[in-house]
């Protein structure tokens, strides 16, 4: 008997979205103890189908038909009260955005232990001590630190854990995963997925796992169903769809998956740099919430010297929470380092304010890792993209002009422009980030995580966007991602940060195929779905 | 009047506003005068027809001459602290302490050539010459007995015992909280037999009038004294059970409304333009609307309370044709007067904006300038308006309250109580001066229908109504009102009747 | 923090000594002194009187003296002599101090808890029945003249139906001692506590619920509903405490207000408090009681000020402030 | 704009706040012509109730003016007092809270300081004050009503910016090179909208009662008629003649209840995520 049944779903969308349904006539199964991922377009319904099954669409958007039945009960008819029981204890999510996703004015360890609390369970100076435990077991150094953070003084990576955690906390029944390791590093990432593996088999947990990378999907899945543009195009088992694709999407989709040895090593000609920074370092202080109890130090950034070069992409890869967006935010002075150089043009914008700043800053763009919060939830797409052109004196006119370009470039529709942020999809969002930045022409891209939602095919699309660039205008990017393939596939040369330390930094090849650290080997070893790439290789 | 006096009982009257001290030979406004009036007494009490009765003089004796007053005070009588009240404290009051505090006192001071104590018990003024007012001015508000053993020799306005005042009268001084009450109780030495009636007294401060009202409906005060509640809320309360209502006991200060009328300003200086006014102004309507009926319209500069008023002088009356007629054949065209209204409650302010309606039916613009208390005092005294609201007291005679309002001598910047017209007339001047000066009472009344005949004529002011100030309370409350000063007098004679 | 705070101290206190003297010379701009208001009072006076009067107060000399000689005093914590009434000012303030604070303390906890109640059961319930009628109701109580009410409330309560007392602070002359004088304070308290309070909870309950609904559509709010928290838990920890930093603001601002007292309220309900002491002097002009007045709530305002901002961070983590 | 129109439009209660807005408005400017003589006048004996006499429908005053006249006068002057009063306070309130919120260190002590200067005197208070030191003229009313009433803006939007100037989206902007202003602007103000909206549809209110407490103290413009003044003027006869205070304080409610639907309104279509219900 299957522990889930989804029956015809139909997901109905507001008027002036992309298309009548997110999701169109969804059915499948769940058995206990199934691992089952979903895979697909980025906006194709996936997360809309999974909030379907919490009941937790956003306003305007409802089930318009079909049904949805968990344990023998039908969920779509429940009354609000009915589902709080089932949600968190019987089903639990973790939603794809996780810095928009914590309540920002309550510490991490409170909204863990808010779920025992929510469903009566432990005494209450427990669930503190099962929150400590949770954080623990998905991998966050220093959790009794960490318990006491807020939100967003925690990396991306780290609040993605929160939510994991919160959502294991009561080890439901089944559990829901949107894009749950998009931030992760891969060591990470293995780490929790051993730990879904492990309640799997303990406690028969079911789990629907939505995901853009492959490589997951090959290691965990049991089933797998693919996604377009609301609707099932494919499914089956893991073997089926990933090695025997039917349909010609699901093709499309497994050729466009990149490939740890793609990366050209052909010998870089000599380049000027363009942006050297010299000794950067950046200590956080935060304190303990106690009235006189010890700070939480976070030395976030230590000691990080590197150079970039006109037309070169470094990857920046590493753990999770070892800085390399605070490398990041300081390099466009959206914080403050608390020392080093930044020598943009022979000039150090570390020391800079003003209006030379923000001259300086026309060349240098970044693209925020969570891209929901960083787009002005009252300001339509069209004004967003077009705003910085515009402030710089460019006719507005040929400014959307640009952007619509530009959003058909990452592989959105012109009618984008004229939506709200939140009525689009994860993915579909960090495209809107992606074209912000290039709107201004910038020299430098600093992309944090810029292609972790989307799915592979459009994730390739945009790389070759960024290629394009690249070579057309001789841009240069500094590219951080917790995906190894995606670093391969572009980066001329690779840092790999620990602890807020550069440990290893060389050429892509020597870097992947020969590191000097083992902590660099040891991200080799956990990068995800390394058997299947072979058997990709093998069958051609 | 009312049967036997029955004793014991509390008496809750309302006063407003909180007085700023209770030392009245330092400060004489009415809430003052109110309590005062009961801690404090003079040499004389007056009745409703100003005749005087003793009180802290048991008889006195006025010369042929009329230079010459002699007081033989009464026995036995003590101050609250226990000390004898003698003629010393007399002299020591009049002479010293009033001469130098009290600037009504100064002014009547003046006349008096000397004062001696041949006993403890007598006490003789002598005057420089004949002053008719003189045996009006023994009221506690006027001349209270201070205790000479207190104050001689100190700094008087910083005394400590400004604070907890001693006097004869028939209550003492018990407790003030500040902003809440003032409690007096009764005086057990006091020297009259069973009196006072009541125990205890207390004052209620309650700064709203609509509150007032409401306390007085509920039975938390039992005595509203005169311009406590607001006239619109008379009728409803003078028709609740058990209420009583009596417009006595103001005839000593014969509160008399007029406007200022700025004679130093163009067109005001041309008389037919006041008398165009004086015509426009429908008094009756004021007095009805706005007054309850209760006062009268005025005839002229004296209140008919007065002693001296004269009835038949020019006429006055409301007559709007008269007036537009009066106003054609003036120099008026078209200024606008600035009328400055009185910050003395709703009362006041409609009163103002029925004058400047009034004004208006006839053709002359007016724009009311608001203010309060002390911009009113600050702009009458700096001359800056073109008519301004204000009423005064008469004192019962119209040598002490008149005469300062019409006298050129009188027309000095810098207060608002003298002759802020700036009134000048010779004749006036000198029948003012010689009347007050006349021994003979028959003089004194020819002289002032002159004075009277002749103000009216030249309309220096645009004299309003004789207020009625109406005090109200409970009917089993007797004697609250049995003096021409009404409950400023204390309640030396009041009783409560109990239920029966 | 603490740096801060100190450093907010200490410009206080010069923010202090300039607004005493703007005070200073804006309320002398004010025709009248005190001396002709209370010659004005007795219906008579003379040159004489008057001049007596100024010298005694200190009135005849120039402005920059009495100035100087004010804040010589006020340093010192010594706000002067209120000639009017007699007495120190700071005898006269602390005398009506605990009234007022009574008073608006009361109706600032009332309307506090009342309002932010009210606005977070309307926003639960957005567009219902009980949405419209809280939010009518709050509508009512804030366009209508707190005098009307006040005086309504006296009336039906106090006259028609005799509940409670219409006016004063304890009653007069009952002799209460102990509990029985808190319960006769207590019931004299209801009607101006509630009036004043009304216009407030109206506030709160619209900044409230406005609030709310904004906060409501966010995604953490999903997140919380996803645990399976319970709706009532869900609106006070996660809605209502994101949507609290426009409440404590104006919360701040009334709790700033609470020494100034009340005007109208203290008056209606002759209420023996700072408000009714500040209006009286402001029309005597006695100027000490007016400026130690000011002073003292000036000094409020300040400190409820850092409050507020203290809370801020408190509340928002992100908000960093230097200062 | 026509977007937001549609969105507006759709609200049933905007639409009525509006409609109430428009014939208040269209009373203050045509009662001069509908009712030519001065509501001053005064026309009848006094307090006669409403419905009792032709021509008079809403009854007379303590002095026997035209209660109706008076109303349809005195909507401009409220209007008058209450808008401008209001505009004036979120123009001086709204840039100093904005600044203050967004620079904060220096720039954010001294704005505050500033602002503290103007909040310390108790905000009736220094009313009082002002109007005693300047001859009460409508001016000078509307002018010391918004000079109490901009502190309170000021701190409220300072404490929203102070919150939302650490979020991403602003430092995207930063990024994108908008200037301070435009940061301010388009990103942070529109953000901290309904609070402002709320306050902002209460100072309305705020302003004309105030008006009314102060001419009911005698610090009013007498020679103007305001529903403040009416309110104010038929306290005392409250209870004897309730529909004097009860009217014009029905207009008063109605004009408020008005901008408030209006503000909802404004509120809910300037949310995006209130709008394109699925229906
Ligand atoms: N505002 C802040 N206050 C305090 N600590 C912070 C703040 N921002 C970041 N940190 C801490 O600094 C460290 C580095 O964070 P950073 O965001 O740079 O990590 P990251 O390498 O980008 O990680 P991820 O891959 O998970 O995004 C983390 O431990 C984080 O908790
Ligand atoms: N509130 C909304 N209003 C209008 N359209 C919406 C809204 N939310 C989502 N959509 C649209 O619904 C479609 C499905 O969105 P969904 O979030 O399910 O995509 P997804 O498959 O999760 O994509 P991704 O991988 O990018 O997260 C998208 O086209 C999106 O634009
Ligand atoms: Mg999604
Ligand atoms: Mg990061």
């Amino acid at each position: 008997m299957s522990l889930l049944s989804i029956r015809d779903l139909c997901i109905a969308l507001p008027e002036g979205a992309d298309r009548k349904y997110a999701a169109k006539d969804v059915s499948f199964d769940l058995a206990p103890g199934e691992i089952l991922c979903i895979v697909g377009e980025s906006g194709s319904g996936k997360s809309m189908s999974a909030n379907a099954v919490m009941g937790l669409l956003p306003q305007g958007v409802k089930p318009v038909g079909g049904a949805i039945t968990f344990d023998g009960q039908e969920v779509l008819g429940l009354s609000e009260r009915q589902m709080q029981d089932l949600r968190g204890r019987r089903i639990s999510m973790i939603f794809q955005e996780p810095l928009s996703a914590l309540n920002p004015l309550m510490r991490v360890g409170a909204q863990i232990a808010e779920v025992f609390e929510a469903h009566g369970e432990l005494a209450p100076q427990e669930r503190r001590n099962r929150a400590l435990k949770l954080l623990e077991e998905v991998g966050l150094p220093d959790p009794e630190s960490a318990i006491r953070a807020y939100p967003f003084q925690l990396s991306g990576g780290q609040r993605q854990r929160v939510m994991i955690a919160m959502a294991l906390a009561l080890e439901p029944d089944i559990l829901i995963a949107d894009e749950p390791t998009t931030a992760l590093d891969v060591t990470t990432q293995a780490q929790i997925l051993k730990l879904i593996e492990n309640l799997r088999q303990s406690r028969g947990m079911a789990v629907i796992f939505i995901t853009h990378d492959f490589g997951v999907v090959a290691d965990i899945a049991d089933r797998v169903i693919v996604m377009q543009t609301g609707e099932i195009v494919e499914s089956g088992t893991a073997d089926e769809v990933l090695l025997r694709p039917q349909h010609p999407y699901t093709r499309a989709l497994i050729d466009a998956i990149p490939r740890l040895n793609q990366h050209d090593d052909a010998e870089q000609p000599a380049r000027t740099p363009v942006l050297s920074v010299v000794g950067l370092n950046k200590t956080f202080v935060v304190g303990s919430g106690k009235l006189f109890g010890k700070p939480r130090v976070v030395k976030a950034v230590q000691k990080v010297s590197f150079e970039l070069c006109a037309g070169e992409t470094i990857g920046i890869v590493g753990e999770s929470g070892s800085g390399k967006s605070t490398v990041g935010r300081c390099l466009t002075r959206l914080i403050n380092p608390d020392e080093g150089r930044v020598m943009l043009d022979g000039a150090d914008i570390a020391h800079m304010s003003g209006a030379e700043l923000r001259e300086k800053r026309r060349s240098l763009q970044m693209i925020f890792q969570d891209p929901y919060s960083s787009l002005n939830p009252r300001a339509r797409v069209s004004r967003i993209l077009t705003e910085g052109l515009i402030s710089y004196g460019t006719p507005r006119s040929e400014a959307l002009e640009k952007a619509r370009d530009l959003l058909g470039l990452v592989g959105l529709d012109p009618s984008a422009m004229n939506r709200f942020p939140h009525e689009f999809s994860g993915g579909q969002r960090q495209r809107i980030g992606i074209a912000r930045a290039l709107m201004l022409d910038p020299s430098i891209i600093i992309a944090d995580e810029a292609v972790s939602a989307l799915d592979v095919s459009i994730q390739a699309q945009v790389l070759d966007l960024l290629a394009d660039l690249k070579t057309r205008l001789n841009l240069s990017m500094l590219f951080i991602t917790h995906d190894l393939r995606v670093a391969a596939r572009i980066c001329d040369r690779i840092i790999v940060m620990q602890k807020g330390a550069i440990v290893e930094m060389g050429p892509t090849g020597k870097v992947l195929h020969d590191p000097d650290t083992d902590y660099t080997r040891s991200l080799l070893d956990a990068i995800p779905g390394q058997e299947y790439e072979r058997a990709l290789a093998e069958a051609g | 009047q009312d049967g036997t006096p029955q004793q014991g009982g509390t008496l809750n009257v309302v006063i407003q506003p909180e007085p700023p001290g209770l030392m009245v030979g330092l400060i004489q406004n009415g809430p003052t005068q109110m309590v005062a009036g009961d801690i404090y007494e003079s040499l004389l009490r007056y009745d409703a027809n100003l005749q005087p009765t003793g009180q802290l003089a048991e008889s006195w004796e006025i010369s042929e001459d009329g230079k010459t007053y002699t007081f033989k005070l009464r026995k036995g009588v003590v101050f609250h602290d226990g000390k004898p009240f003698t003629s010393a404290d007399v002299k020591f009051s009049m002479d010293k302490f009033l001469r130098e505090s009290h600037s009504r006192m100064r002014t009547y001071m003046q006349h008096v050539e000397s004062i001696e104590t041949p006993d403890d018990h007598t006490v003789v003024f002598n005057l420089k010459q004949p002053f008719g007012p003189f045996i009006g001015i023994f009221e506690p508000g006027t001349a209270p007995m201070i205790p000479k053993h207190i104050y001689e020799g100190t700094d008087f306005a910083n005394n400590p015992a400004n604070n907890t005042p001693i006097g004869t009268g028939p209550f003492k001084f018990d407790e003030w909280v500040k902003g809440s009450y003032i409690h007096l109780v009764k005086n057990p030495d006091y020297y009259m037999e069973g009196k006072p009636h009541v125990d205890e007294v207390y004052y209620h401060v309650i700064p709203d009038a609509a509150s007032r009202a409401v306390a007085y409906e509920t039975g938390k005060v039992d005595v509203l004294p005169g311009g406590s509640i607001e006239n619109f809320d008379v009728p409803r309360i003078r028709d609740m059970e058990n209420t009583c209502i009596t417009d006595k006991g103001w005839e000593y200060f014969g509160p008399l409304s007029w406007l200022w009328i700025n004679l130093n300003n163009k067109p005001l200086d041309d008389v037919k333009v006041r008398q165009a006014m004086m015509h426009a102004l429908d008094r009756e309507f004021a007095k009805d609307a706005l007054w309850n009926g209760l006062g009268k319209v005025a005839t002229g500069p004296l209140s008919s309370s007065t002693r001296f008023y004269s009835d038949s002088t020019p006429d006055i009356s409301y007559d709007p044709e008269k007036a537009k007629k009066l106003l054609s054949e003036s120099s008026y065209n078209g200024e606008t007067i600035r009328l400055l209204g009185l910050p003395y409650g709703e009362t006041w302010q409609r009163w103002a904006e029925a004058v400047k309606q009034n004004l208006t039916e006839i053709g002359i613009k007016v724009e009311i300038v608001p203010s309060d208390v002390a911009g009113w005092n600050q702009k009458v005294s700096d001359r800056d308006f073109d008519l301004a609201f204000t009423y005064l007291y008469q004192y019962g005679d119209p040598a002490l309250g008149v005469s300062r309002t019409y006298m050129s001598t009188n027309a000095k910047v810098g207060s608002p109580w003298n002759n802020v017209a700036n009134y000048q007339n010779p004749e006036v001047d000198k029948m003012f001066d010689e009347a007050a000066l006349m021994a003979s009472p028959d003089d004194r009344a020819a002289a002032y229908k002159t004075i009277q005949d002749q103000i009216v004529s030249d309309v220096p002011n645009l004299w309003l109504l004789e207020l009625g100030f109406p005090t109200i309370y409970r009917c089993n409350i007797k004697n609250p009102v049995n003096t021409a000063f009404g409950v400023n007098d204390g309640f030396r004679d009041v009783w409560i009747e109990k239920a029966k | 923090m603490t740096r801060f705070i100190l450093g907010r101290l200490i410009k206080a206190g010069f923010i202090l000594l300039a607004i005493l003297i703007f005070n200073f010379l804006l309320i002398h701009a004010a025709p009248g002194d005190p001396a002709a208001v209370m010659a004005g009072e007795a219906g008579a006076a003379d040159e004489k009187f008057l001049a007596d009067l100024r010298e005694r107060f200190g009135l005849d000399q120039p402005l920059y003296i009495q100035l100087w000689t004010y804040l010589q005093g006020a340093v010192q914590l010594d706000l002067g002599f209120s000639y009017r009434q007699q007495m120190p000012v700071a005898e006269l303030i602390a005398d009506r101090l605990p009234a007022t604070l009574l008073l608006t303390g009361v109706a600032f906890l009332l309307s506090l808890s009342l309002g932010v109640l009210a606005g977070v059961a309307a926003s639960a319930r957005q567009g219902s029945w009980g949405d419209t009628i809280i939010s009518t109701l709050a509508l009512l109580f804030y366009a209508t003249p707190l005098f009307w009410v006040a005086l309504m409330a006296a009336l039906v309560f106090s006259v028609w139906l005799g509940w409670l007392p219409g006016f004063g602070y304890s009653t007069v002359g009952a002799g209460y001692t102990g509990w029985a004088h808190a319960l006769d304070v207590a019931k004299h308290l209801v009607l101006p506590a509630t009036t004043l309070g009304l216009f407030f909870t109206a506030i709160y309950m619209r900044m409230t619920r406005a609030s709310m609904l904004e906060v409501s559509r966010l995604d953490f709010v999903k997140t919380a509903r996803a645990k399976g928290v319970k709706r009532r838990v869900i609106l006070r920890r996660h809605i209502l405490r994101n949507a609290l930093l426009p409440v404590i603001t104006l919360a701040g601002l009334q709790a700033g207000q609470i020494f100034g007292g009340a005007i109208l309220t203290e008056t209606v309900f002759a209420w023996p408090g700072i408000g009714r002491l500040m209006f009286e002097a402001i029309n005597q002009r006695d100027y000490a009681v007016i400026l130690g007045v000011f002073y003292i709530s000036g000094a409020m305002v300040l400190l409820f000020n850092l409050i507020t901002d203290v809370f801020y961070v408190i509340i928002d983590p992100r908000i960093r402030l230097t200062g | 704009m026509k977007d937001f129109w549609t969105r507006f439009r759709f609200n049933r209660g905007a639409v009525i706040g509006l409609v109430i807005l428009a014939v208040v408005i269209a009373t203050a400017i045509a009662a001069p012509f509908i009712f030519p003589t001065s509501p001053w006048k005064m026309v009848q004996r006094p307090f006669l109730p409403p419905l009792t006499q032709n021509g008079l429908p809403l009854g007379t005053d303590a002095l026997g003016r035209d209660v109706l006249a008076g109303l349809a006068h005195g909507a401009y002057v409220s209007l008058l007092v209450g808008l401008v009063s209001t505009v004036v306070a979120l123009a001086i309130g709204v840039p100093v809270g904005a600044l203050a919120g967004y620079f904060v260190g220096r720039v954010d002590d001294a704005l505050m300081r500033f602002t503290e200067f103007f909040q310390t005197i108790p905000s009736f208070a220094l009313a009082i004050v002002l109007l005693a030191i300047f001859q009460p003229s409508l001016t000078f009313v509307i002018i010391a009503i918004a000079i109490v009433s901009w502190p309170p803006v000021a701190r409220l939007v300072r404490g929203e910016v102070l919150s939302l100037r650490t979020r991403e989206f602003v430092e995207a902007a930063t990024l994108q090179g908008l200037g301070n202003a435009q940061i301010i602007l388009r990103h942070i103000l529109p953000n901290a909208l309904p609070p402002i909206i709320v306050l902002a549809s209460l100072m309305v209110a705020q302003a004309i009662l105030l008006e009314s407490s102060l001419s009911f103290l005698g610090l009013g413009d007498p020679n103007i008629m305001s529903w403040g003044y009416m309110i104010g003027a038929a306290r005392t006869v409250i209870r004897t003649a309730w529909w004097l205070s009860f009217l014009p304080g029905m207009a008063i409610l109605l004009t408020v209840l008005a901008l408030n639907l209006i503000g909802e309104g404004l509120n809910d279509a300037l949310n995006p995520r209130l709008t394109r219900k699925s229906e």
